[in-house]
């Protein structure tokens, strides 16, 4: 059969808008749905897993030179650590060993730390998780907020502020806005002295609750400021498009026609409405900020897991850093799953599949 | 790098393949006022566009024109005299390095390799990104299902990680920069223009170049190309700018050329060479800035031309 | 072959196969989204005479363009035969290519049916480039813009679709369809989406199109006032099939089958000026789930007048009724158990 | 906690990668271990070993036997006794446990035996005489002995021991009572230590990731004390008031090293080193067109010594210089007619090229991407290099990628740098034909393919000199050699900087400035156990102010709730759409 | 007695892009409660925005000018607070695309709360403010009254067919028994018989109500199927009146007659084998001279009507007709008598 015929009835297919027919509730099927998409997110961790060992495995590394290096080794010393490290297994010898371990939980040992990989992400996932949770929870809501704002009056002048402020916070290097406003707040400028910290989770020498938590919030303000101030302008661009996608609609027509405030148009429909793809976006975007964090955590000496990854790119440490690479990716893919649950669940005109 | 995924054009919904609504705003009728002379006239009004624009005009020439003004005798270590990192002078108006040479014209000079990185990454990623997408578009079937299981694979990649592991692998400089930054990000240019050419395929007008006659190539090369080229234009400015910031934080992380001289290694240097502590903003806020501006500059044109080429979506962002 | 013609009618008809004609059509689409398999051409006989304009009726999703897209092969028929001038279609990219020539399609949306970035000059000579005509291409342009009713031509050459309207845009699709030279034009609603002013002008172009040239058209619509105005003969399909059969004066003026009646007495100014309509409750009907026996009696209005005894006999929701023949009997012909009770 | 005192500073290096003194091999856990675990001797700056937990050591005649006497009534940090016991089982398990012996089993590969006969003596037997015996077990850079009750129990899953239940019984000057990777390491002071209790209560070492960060905090009143800085920093600090910047004498060479023919221990060819490098003149002319001079002065800013022999000043009793006439000095002129005169001609494009092999001279330069100043450095290289007539082609590559490229000799030039502790037999060993890679061209240490055997009989011999003056020389004889061969050419010894707060704390710094201005090179152990709280008048502010940060925080909320609802009233009141 | 709604030389005008394009030019209407009026025209004419001017339902880029007086009151001076309230409470509007202008993410059951709920007062029949349960009950008996079942209040709007969305969209009208409705299109894009449908459905409630109605298509029989009297526009002006059987048989405006000889009659052998058209294109809103607009197309057209403007005037009993030759003194128009005022247009019947 000729191809043209083929992709004339496909492409009829998606041409053809969904021909609504029953009373089909939005939790019918959801059972398969779900099931196609961690099917999915299943073989998605698995090719991340054969790509990040081939990846990894390609990468010139002589642990045992880096590590040892500076300190007196014996050669017999060096063959006995390759020995611990795996390095003398053959590549689909360590291959086997790394997708099994990775499927029972353990990500192998660090070749730098001489720890279990896992124990290492444990003790940095949670300040990357304190981080990226509260500068995401800051900008989605500032940019959401932002975003219905200037979408609903664009071209005022809020729009054109925020969305001027948005474009030049995103077009800064992070890095660099990071440097920027540690001399700023923590070195001081001028007569003005520094007030922030530099660097690090928390002061050491306070302990004892709240002081420890107001502390902890102290060492947040700067890197969390850092990484809303350069995310929040992603998250206005995209309510801030969606609103205006949604301006037009005819259903915003009819609300307006009903009688309702301008406020209530807004807040009722049309934001309900141009949620559905912000959401989802916002989701996806989450994931990759997991292993967006370098930089920021580099900057601020966060003790966190793109610190922990930068690390092991140094010597290189190829269990840390399969294991780090696992996790950003896992990230990813469950904030992916997560968005198409909730992009399922939020919108009631998502079919079966 | 991550933290700075491409702005996105279309809010497309994740699910491009089962989507109720067509997943990017159909190419509906543009108002193309009399081609390029309209665009032009279309593309003069909108001032940020054209603010853009000029910043783009303005570094495209610097970086152009910089071995006219700029000698060997300027850049070389061995053969500089300035002071070293010494504030700005009448000499040095935005002061000097470590080596002692003028910031001003390592500024101009890193616009070279900055942009030239930035836009040879853009080249590959949409020639990349926009093959993929317009196969995977095209073809329905397995060959289009695995293309676009891919697309969507790479982008679940942690791009950053990925970006640093690459050019560690295929070793240090600007080319593995280049490359790394490529295949981080292509993804999403296939995803676009997979969208659009299932939207554009989606029309009328396919159907009628089947029904004179056409074959797949030919509708792909002849209706469903020039239909999403205006996308791919303008999603590959602003791939430019979040090409440039991925230079910049890669080669800051110590992935590029260290001898090189671009923004993200001027930067990288004035870090570690202390200016923070220093105190030389001088070293440290040129590079930033010229990246600032540039990015904005790519941002704000590409904006302004998808405004023109899509009115509908005054996605000014 | 018995598709009368009446006396208006100059081309030539005395070719002896009937220009395109379809045995036993059977197109289904594959099941998707929770819902079965869609037959939506099942079972169709209909053959299109030389010179004929032969309008086909009926309501939205009864498979009309299905249909219309099987006679110009942009689908594939799941059994049955397309057969254009005697001979069997095959489905091989040559082939197809070869009766495309001959059967060009015209679809709907002229607007859509324009890519935006093409001026009309490429849109016309885009079917001659894809059949390598090349030679004289810029007179074959002409022509068939003028044969399009866009006079002068010179004038349009250069715009673009969104610089004409909609009547515009139809013609030039239609010129881009007679710069092929075909025989045969199967066109799918070609005015409803134009205005009411301009639908007219469209309608004289194909009676025009078959005076000058002597074409076949198959006209789609939902629109019985459009056979009324050109067609020789009108089928009415519904759910795939096709009901009713016969000239125009037979069928619009002597409805044998209930649907069609139903329908004239909605359509058109008939409706606007007499009493009440006969409506037909409930939904378009839907493919996936064709009812058992006569696929109309669950909206027939003769069927819900029926005691049960009458039922019992007439057995409409049991009997399958036959397909239609492509060559119906003078006085047309009507697919329905009960059209003798009427 | 009020009134007590508290020494702050961050953690050394890249950090600390295990607590297990077993593993761990960043400097960062050394500086820890040397805190919390014992070592039979110490070294002073001046290189005089004393007394810690051995009171005093005797010498056997063949020299093969050493007799330690342990101090006596010492305690572990949870009251278990300190003994002989405890020493020869943590040796024991190092040479008899090969995941034990991972980070410092070479220091006993030459033991014998180690054996307790009763709680105060420790003997050992080595196989040959040591004449380094007294620098195995030392502060720092030596073996940490531990508690034989506590890590009996963990010898089976060593490799997975991560030794971190707080506090952690040992002995030192310190307990470690928290620690948080990446974060900080808390200790308390032992007030009963051997060698005289810490002058301060606790002392806490904190991760900075980069050197700005911590500058940042020393200002700021955060640290008292970082070192490690860079010449910028250190000038920038060196003029504020508070802060005492200061240079002590490096430990640390850097320079480059030729490849003048990679070669497995018997002698067969690998790799795909430039042949001209093999000819000394060429590495001659390479070695004299390098102004040392300049780099000192652009690249760190004049805190640091020209190059010159293989150990760095910091070890004045092994330092050796070259006499004016053997040294290499910068002389471009000198160099092209070296070059000239060997008959590598010039070509059109104004390199050379080798008269044997044909090839131009072009060599890779390979630099460690993560190290700044191997970057500065690289491009004065190629500069001075081009006037030669030698092009070098610089390669950025990461430490591992470099370190594999070198032990398969796939390389010319490498910029390469190597610190040492007191005792620089291991640095002087790398050297040695023993080092080259096994016949089948794996292992090794070497890090030249440097190979002599004059070299290799001095290295022996200065291995049983146990004449400290004898020894002195023999390694002088060997620095020599090296010097003469140019496969490792000394550019600069950059000085240690480091700063501290003067308001803050005292002591940091002992011995005497050199004519220079630069202190000796300074011991951890020795710092912190000496620093002293300047006055009494050091406070934490950190909680008071993190109140108000989130009083402020607080008010911020409040008002841009306020604003929001201002917002509201004004938008609902005007009801335009 | 006041008519219920009197439109006075209503004129919009859409700025922007850097064109003003005039779609309504000086538009007069009246109509009376309980009455039906259809509005035909052709694509782009006006009739929309000539609809949704009048509940000042444009977007910010079009100007409107003249005066909508509503029993009396000017609704396009009127406070917003006041427009709100008239809004679906007195004047209700059933949408072009009934498709699109349901919420999609709102069950059709909160849709049609919301008004109940919004002008509650009016729709509780105690005066008090209505409670949620009466209004679900209220919007229970008004889908059963379009012939929707009321247990699928919790359904989306996705879920239903066109011809459901569409009498879903009439029952949510008829939600806060207005007085007027705004029909734009109600059936455009939906199947014959279905279209056949709704609208039988649409003229049984307003006459059971006593509704006033405003219906517009570009389909003149569909308009005589339901209208008491029709308006024709063309380019933004209206170009004839009257009741709609007349109209339809004895259309006075060249225009009118074209357009209702686009849907022949079946059976009428004038029409068979030959289409009646139109030709040329529709006119440009933003390039129109001094004559008649429909000076180009027109199949008897004079030489001055290319520069004499064609205004209403009085062209039979209860009929306005905007074509020069209604004039008595044609093709003298500059001796015709004054034209009469176009209010004089009584709409009673
Ligand atoms: N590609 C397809 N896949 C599955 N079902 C299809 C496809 N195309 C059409 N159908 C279904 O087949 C039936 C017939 O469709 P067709 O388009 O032929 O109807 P039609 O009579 O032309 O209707 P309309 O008047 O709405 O154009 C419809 O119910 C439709 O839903
Ligand atoms: N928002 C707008 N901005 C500018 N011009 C507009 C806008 N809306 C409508 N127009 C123009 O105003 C004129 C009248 O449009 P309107 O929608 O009222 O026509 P209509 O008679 O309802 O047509 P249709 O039958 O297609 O619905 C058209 O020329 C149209 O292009
Ligand atoms: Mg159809
Ligand atoms: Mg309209």
């Amino acid at each position: 059969m000729p191809e043209t015929l083929d992709a004339t009835v496909t492409g009829a297919v998606t041409a053809e808008p969904a021909a609504p027919r029953g009373g089909r509730r939005p939790g019918s099927g959801f059972a398969r749905y779900l099931a196609t998409k961690l099917v999915a997110a299943a073989i998605s961790f698995l090719a991340t897993l054969v790509i990040g060992f081939v990846l990894f495995s390609l990468m010139p590394a002589d642990p045992v030179q880096s590590i040892t290096r500076g300190r007196p080794t014996s050669d017999a010393q060096m063959a006995q650590l390759r020995h611990q490290l795996g390095l003398d297994q053959s590549v689909p010898e360590r291959f086997l060993h790394f997708v099994t371990d990775t499927l029972t939980g353990h990500l192998g040992t660090s070749w730098e730390f001489q720890q279990p990989v896992s124990s290492l992400i444990g003790d940095r996932l949670w300040p990357t998780l304190l981080l990226m949770g509260t500068a995401t929870a800051i900008s989605v809501v500032l940019g959401l907020w932002l975003g219905i704002r200037s979408g609903w009056r664009h071209g005022s002048w809020l729009d054109r502020i925020a969305t001027g402020a948005s474009l030049t916070l995103w077009s800064v290097p992070t890095f660099w806005l990071g440097m920027i406003l540690l001399i700023t707040f923590s070195v001081g400028i001028g007569p003005i002295p520094g007030f922030l910290p530099a660097g690090g989770m928390s002061d050491p020498a306070i302990t004892g609750g709240l002081d420890h938590v107001l502390d902890v919030a102290k060492h947040l303000v700067l890197p969390c400021l850092t990484m809303v101030l350069v995310i929040f302008a992603q998250y206005v661009a995209v309510m801030r498009s969606s609103i205006i996608d949604e301006l037009g609609s005819p259903y915003l027509l009819t609300a307006r026609a009903k009688g309702l405030r301008d406020d209530d148009v807004r807040r009722r429909h049309a934001v309900p409405n141009a949620l559905l793809p912000s959401v989802t976006m916002i989701f996806m975007h989450v994931g990759t900020l997991l292993g967006g964090a370098i930089t920021v955590e580099t900057v601020y000496s966060w003790p966190g897991l793109g610190q922990l990854s930068y690390q092991a790119l140094k010597v290189p440490d190829l269990p840390l850093l399969q294991g780090t690479f696992i996790v950003f990716s896992a990230s990813v893919i469950l904030m992916n799953l997560l968005a198409d649950v909730i992009y399922r669940f939020l919108d009631p005109r998502v079919r079966a599949q | 790098m991550t933290d700075h995924e491409p702005l996105t054009l279309a809010v497309a919904p994740p699910q491009a393949e089962a989507d109720p609504a067509p997943p990017v705003a159909p190419a509906a009728p543009k108002p193309r006022r009399n081609g390029l002379a309209g665009f032009v006239r279309s593309f003069v009004r909108i001032r940020s566009g054209v603010a853009g624009l000029t910043i783009l005009v303005v570094f495209g020439l610097l970086a152009i024109c910089a071995p006219l003004f700029i000698s060997d005798n300027d850049l070389d270590v061995i053969k500089v005299d300035g002071p070293s990192l010494h504030s700005p002078t009448g000499g040095y108006p935005l002061g000097t390095d470590q080596e002692g040479r003028s910031i001003l014209l390592l500024v101009i000079w890193g616009a070279r390799s900055s942009l030239s990185i930035g836009l040879m990454a853009t080249v590959l990623t949409v020639v990349l990104g926009s093959a993929i997408g317009l196969v995977a578009g095209h073809y329905g079937g397995w060959i289009g299902k695995a293309l676009m299981h891919l697309t969507d694979w790479f982008i679940a990649l942690p791009s950053l990680p990925l970006a640093i592991s690459l050019s560690a692998v295929i070793g240090q400089g600007t080319a593995s920069i280049t490359i790394a930054i490529a295949v981080t990000s292509w993804s999403s240019t296939a995803r676009l223009v997979r969208a659009q050419t299932l939207a554009v395929e989606a029309k009328p007008f396919i159907e009628r170049a089947r029904a004179l006659g056409a074959g797949g190539p030919q509708v792909m090369l002849r209706h469903v190309l020039p239909n999403v080229t205006p996308l791919i234009l303008v999603s590959s400015t602003l791939t430019v700018a979040s090409a440039i910031l991925s230079e910049a934080t890669l080669t800051f992380l110590g992935l590029g050329d260290p001898t090189g001289i671009s923004w993200g290694a001027m930067l990288n240097s004035a870090l570690s060479g202390g200016a923070v502590t220093s105190g030389a903003w001088w070293y440290l806020y040129p590079p930033g800035i010229a990246i600032l501006i540039v990015v904005l500059g790519f941002t704000l044109t590409g904006r302004a031309v998808e405004t023109i080429l899509n009115p509908r979506s005054v996605k000014t962002r | 072959m018995t598709a009368t013609t009446t006396g208006t009618v100059t081309g030539p008809t005395a070719a002896t196969a009937p220009a395109l004609e379809v045995r036993d059509l059977h197109i289904t689409y594959p099941p998707r989204a929770g819902r079965g398999p869609a037959r939506a051409v099942d079972g169709v006989d209909l053959e299109l005479g030389r010179g004929e304009i032969l309008a086909l009726i009926g309501e939205s999703g009864c498979g009309k363009s299905t249909l219309a897209r099987a006679l110009t092969g942009l689908v594939k028929p799941t059994s049955g035969q397309v057969l254009c001038d005697g001979e069997p279609l095959r489905y091989t990219s040559a082939a197809l290519k070869a009766h495309r020539r001959k059967v060009q399609f015209v679809l709907q949306d002229p607007g859509g049916a324009l890519n935006p970035r093409q001026n009309v000059f490429d849109a016309v000579a885009e079917g001659p480039r894809l059949h390598r005509m090349r030679d004289g291409l810029e007179q074959r342009v002409h022509t068939a813009l003028s044969k399009a009713g866009l006079r002068p031509p010179e004038q349009f050459l250069s715009r673009f679709p969104h610089e004409m309207s909609g009547g515009q845009q139809q013609r030039v699709v239609i010129a881009g369809a007679l710069a092929l030279e075909p025989s045969v034009i199967v066109a799918d609603e070609p005015v409803a989406s134009l205005d009411a002013s301009v639908r007219g002008e469209i309608l004289k172009l194909v009676l025009d199109l078959r005076r000058d040239l002597g074409l076949s058209s198959l006209v789609v619509s939902h629109d019985l006032g459009l056979a009324w105005n050109i067609a020789d003969r009108v089928a009415v399909m519904y759910l795939g099939r096709i009901v009713e059969v016969g000239t125009v004066e037979e069928v619009l003026l002597a409805p044998r089958h209930p649907y069609t009646k139903a329908l004239l007495s909605v359509v058109s100014a008939e409706g606007a000026r007499g009493g009440r309509p006969q409506l037909l409750q409930g939904e378009p009907p839907d493919p996936t789930a064709v009812p058992e026996g006569c696929r109309f009696h669950p909206r027939c209005p003769l069927w819900a007048g029926l005691d049960a005894a009458d039922r019992a006999e007439a057995g409409c929701d049991r009997r399958t009724l036959p397909v239609l023949p492509a060559q119906a009997p003078a006085g047309g012909q009507a697919a329905c158990h009960l059209a003798s009770v009427s | 906690e009020d009134g007590s005192s508290t020494l702050r500073m961050p953690i050394t290096g890249i950090g600390i990668d295990s607590l297990n003194p077993f593993l761990a091999y960043f400097a960062g856990s050394l500086d820890v271990f040397s805190g919390i675990y014992p070592a039979l001797d110490r070294v002073e700056q001046d290189g005089t070993v004393k007394p810690y937990l051995a009171d005093s050591w005797t010498t056997s005649s063949d020299k093969l036997t050493w007799t330690f006497k342990i101090h006596k009534g010492l305690k572990w940090s949870d009251g278990k006794p300190i003994t002989a016991e405890d020493a020869a089982w943590t040796f024991n398990l190092i040479m008899t446990n090969s995941t034990a012996a991972t980070a410092n089993g070479s220091l006993v590969s030459n033991f014998a035996s180690v054996t307790a006969p009763d709680a105060t003596t420790l003997v050992v037997k080595t196989k040959k005489p040591q004449a380094t015996m007294l620098s195995v077990s030392i502060p720092v850079s030596g073996i940490p002995i531990v508690p034989k009750h506590i890590w009996e129990s963990h010898v089976k899953d060593l490799k997975n021991y991560k030794n971190d239940s707080f506090p952690i019984v040992g002995y030192g000057p310190w307990t470690l009572t928290d620690y948080k990777p990446e974060q900080y390491a808390k200790f308390d002071a032992n007030k009963d230590f051997l060698l005289g209790a810490p002058k301060y209560d606790h002392m806490i070492e904190q991760s900075f990731k980069n050197t700005d960060a911590a500058v940042a905090a020393l200002r700021s009143g955060q640290l008292d004390y970082v070192s490690g800085l860079n010449p910028t920093q250190y000038q920038a600090l060196k003029g504020q008031s508070g802060i005492k910047a200061y240079e002590q004498v490096g430990n640390r060479w850097n320079g480059i090293e030729v490849n003048g023919g990679a070669r497995t221990r018997d002698g067969k060819k690998i790799g795909t080193g430039h042949p001209a490098l093999a000819d000394s003149k060429v590495r001659e002319a390479l070695a004299l067109a390098i102004d040392r001079a300049t780099i000192v002065k652009k690249v760190r800013d004049g805190l640091a010594e020209v190059g010159g022999s293989y150990l760095p000043q910091s070890l004045p009793q092994y330092a050796w210089q070259p006499s004016a006439s053997e040294k290499f000095d910068y002389d471009p002129t000198k160099a092209n007619s070296v070059l000239d005169e060997a008959g590598y001609k010039k070509g059109k494009d104004g390199i050379r090229v080798d008269p044997k092999s044909g090839r131009k001279l072009e060599f890779r330069l390979g630099i460690h991407s993560d190290d700044d100043a191997d970057a500065k450095v690289s491009t004065y290289l190629s500069g001075w290099f081009k006037e030669i007539g030698v092009k070098v082609d610089i390669q950025s590559m990461s430490s591992a990628k470099l370190n594999a490229d070198l032990a398969k000799g796939d390389w010319d030039i490498l910029m390469d740098s190597w610190s040492t502790g007191p005792d620089p037999t291991y640095l002087l060993g790398i050297q040695t034909c023993s080092a080259l890679p096994d016949s089948k061209g794996e292992g090794g240490s070497t890090d030249s393919f440097f190979c002599d055997k004059d070299y290799d009989d001095l290295f022996l011999r200065q291995q049983s000199a146990f004449d400290d003056k004898e020894r002195a020389d023999l390694l002088r004889q060997m620095q020599a050699i090296l010097y003469k061969a140019n496969e490792n050419i000394m550019i600069y010894n950059a000085s240690g900087l480091a700063a501290y707060r003067t308001d803050k704390v005292s002591g940091i710094v002992s011995g005497k400035a050199n004519s220079a201005g630069a202190y000796p090179a300074q011991d951890s152990f020795h710092q912190y156990l000496n620093a002293a709280p300047a006055n009494a008048s050091s406070s934490s502010s950190g909680g008071n102010s993190g109140t108000v940060i989130g009083a402020s925080a607080a008010v911020v909320v409040v008002l841009a709730a306020g604003g929001v609802l201002i917002a509201r009233r004004r938008s609902s009141s005007d009801d335009r759409e | 007695m006041n008519p219920m709604l009197e439109v006075k030389d209503l004129a919009v005008t859409y700025r922007g892009g850097g064109r003003t394009v005039p779609a309504v030019r000086g538009v007069d209407l009246t109509l009376d409660a309980g009455q039906t009026l259809g509005l035909a025209g052709e694509s782009g004419s006006g009739k929309s925005t000539l609809a949704m001017s009048l509940l000042r339902l444009l977007p910010a880029a079009a100007k409107v000018t003249g005066q909508v007086l509503y029993q009396g009151e000017d609704l396009l001076t009127a406070k917003w607070s006041r427009m709100r309230a008239v809004r679906w409470a007195e004047a209700s509007v059933v949408f072009q695309g009934a498709m699109t202008a349901l919420n999609p993410v709102h069950t059709i059951g909160d849709q049609l709360v919301e008004p109940i709920l919004l002008h509650g007062r009016r729709a509780g029949e105690d005066g008090g403010r209505i409670t949620d349960k009466q209004a679900r009950t209220r919007a229970a008996e008004l889908l059963e009254s379009v012939g929707v079942p009321a247990r699928r209040m919790r359904s989306y709007p996705h879920e239903f067919s066109g011809g459901q969305r569409q009498r879903i969209m009439i029952a949510m009208a008829l939600a806060c028994r207005p007085n007027l409705i705004i029909a734009d299109e109600p059936t455009t894009a939906l199947d014959v018989m279905v279209q056949a449908q709704i609208l039988d459905l649409l003229s049984d409630l307003v006459h059971e109500e006593g509704i006033g109605v405003i219906m517009i298509s570009h389909d003149l029989s569909v308009l005589g199927q339901m209208c008491d009297r029709l308006a024709v526009m063309y380019a933004g002006e209206l170009v004839e009146s009257g009741p709609s059987r007349q109209l339809l048989d004895d259309p006075r405006h060249p225009y009118t007659r074209a357009l209702s000889r686009a849907f022949p009659t079946i059976g009428d052998p004038a029409s068979r084998r030959a289409p009646a058209g139109l030709p040329g294109d529709p006119p440009d809103p933003a390039a129109l001279g001094t004559g008649c607009p429909f000076a180009a197309r027109c199949p008897d057209v004079h030489e001055i009507c290319a520069t004499t403007p064609a205004r209403l005037v009085q062209a039979g009993p209860d009929r306005l007709s905007a074509c020069l030759r209604v004039l008595p003194g044609f093709p003298d128009v500059a001796t015709a008598p004054p034209v009469p005022e176009p209010s004089a247009e009584g709409a009673r019947s």
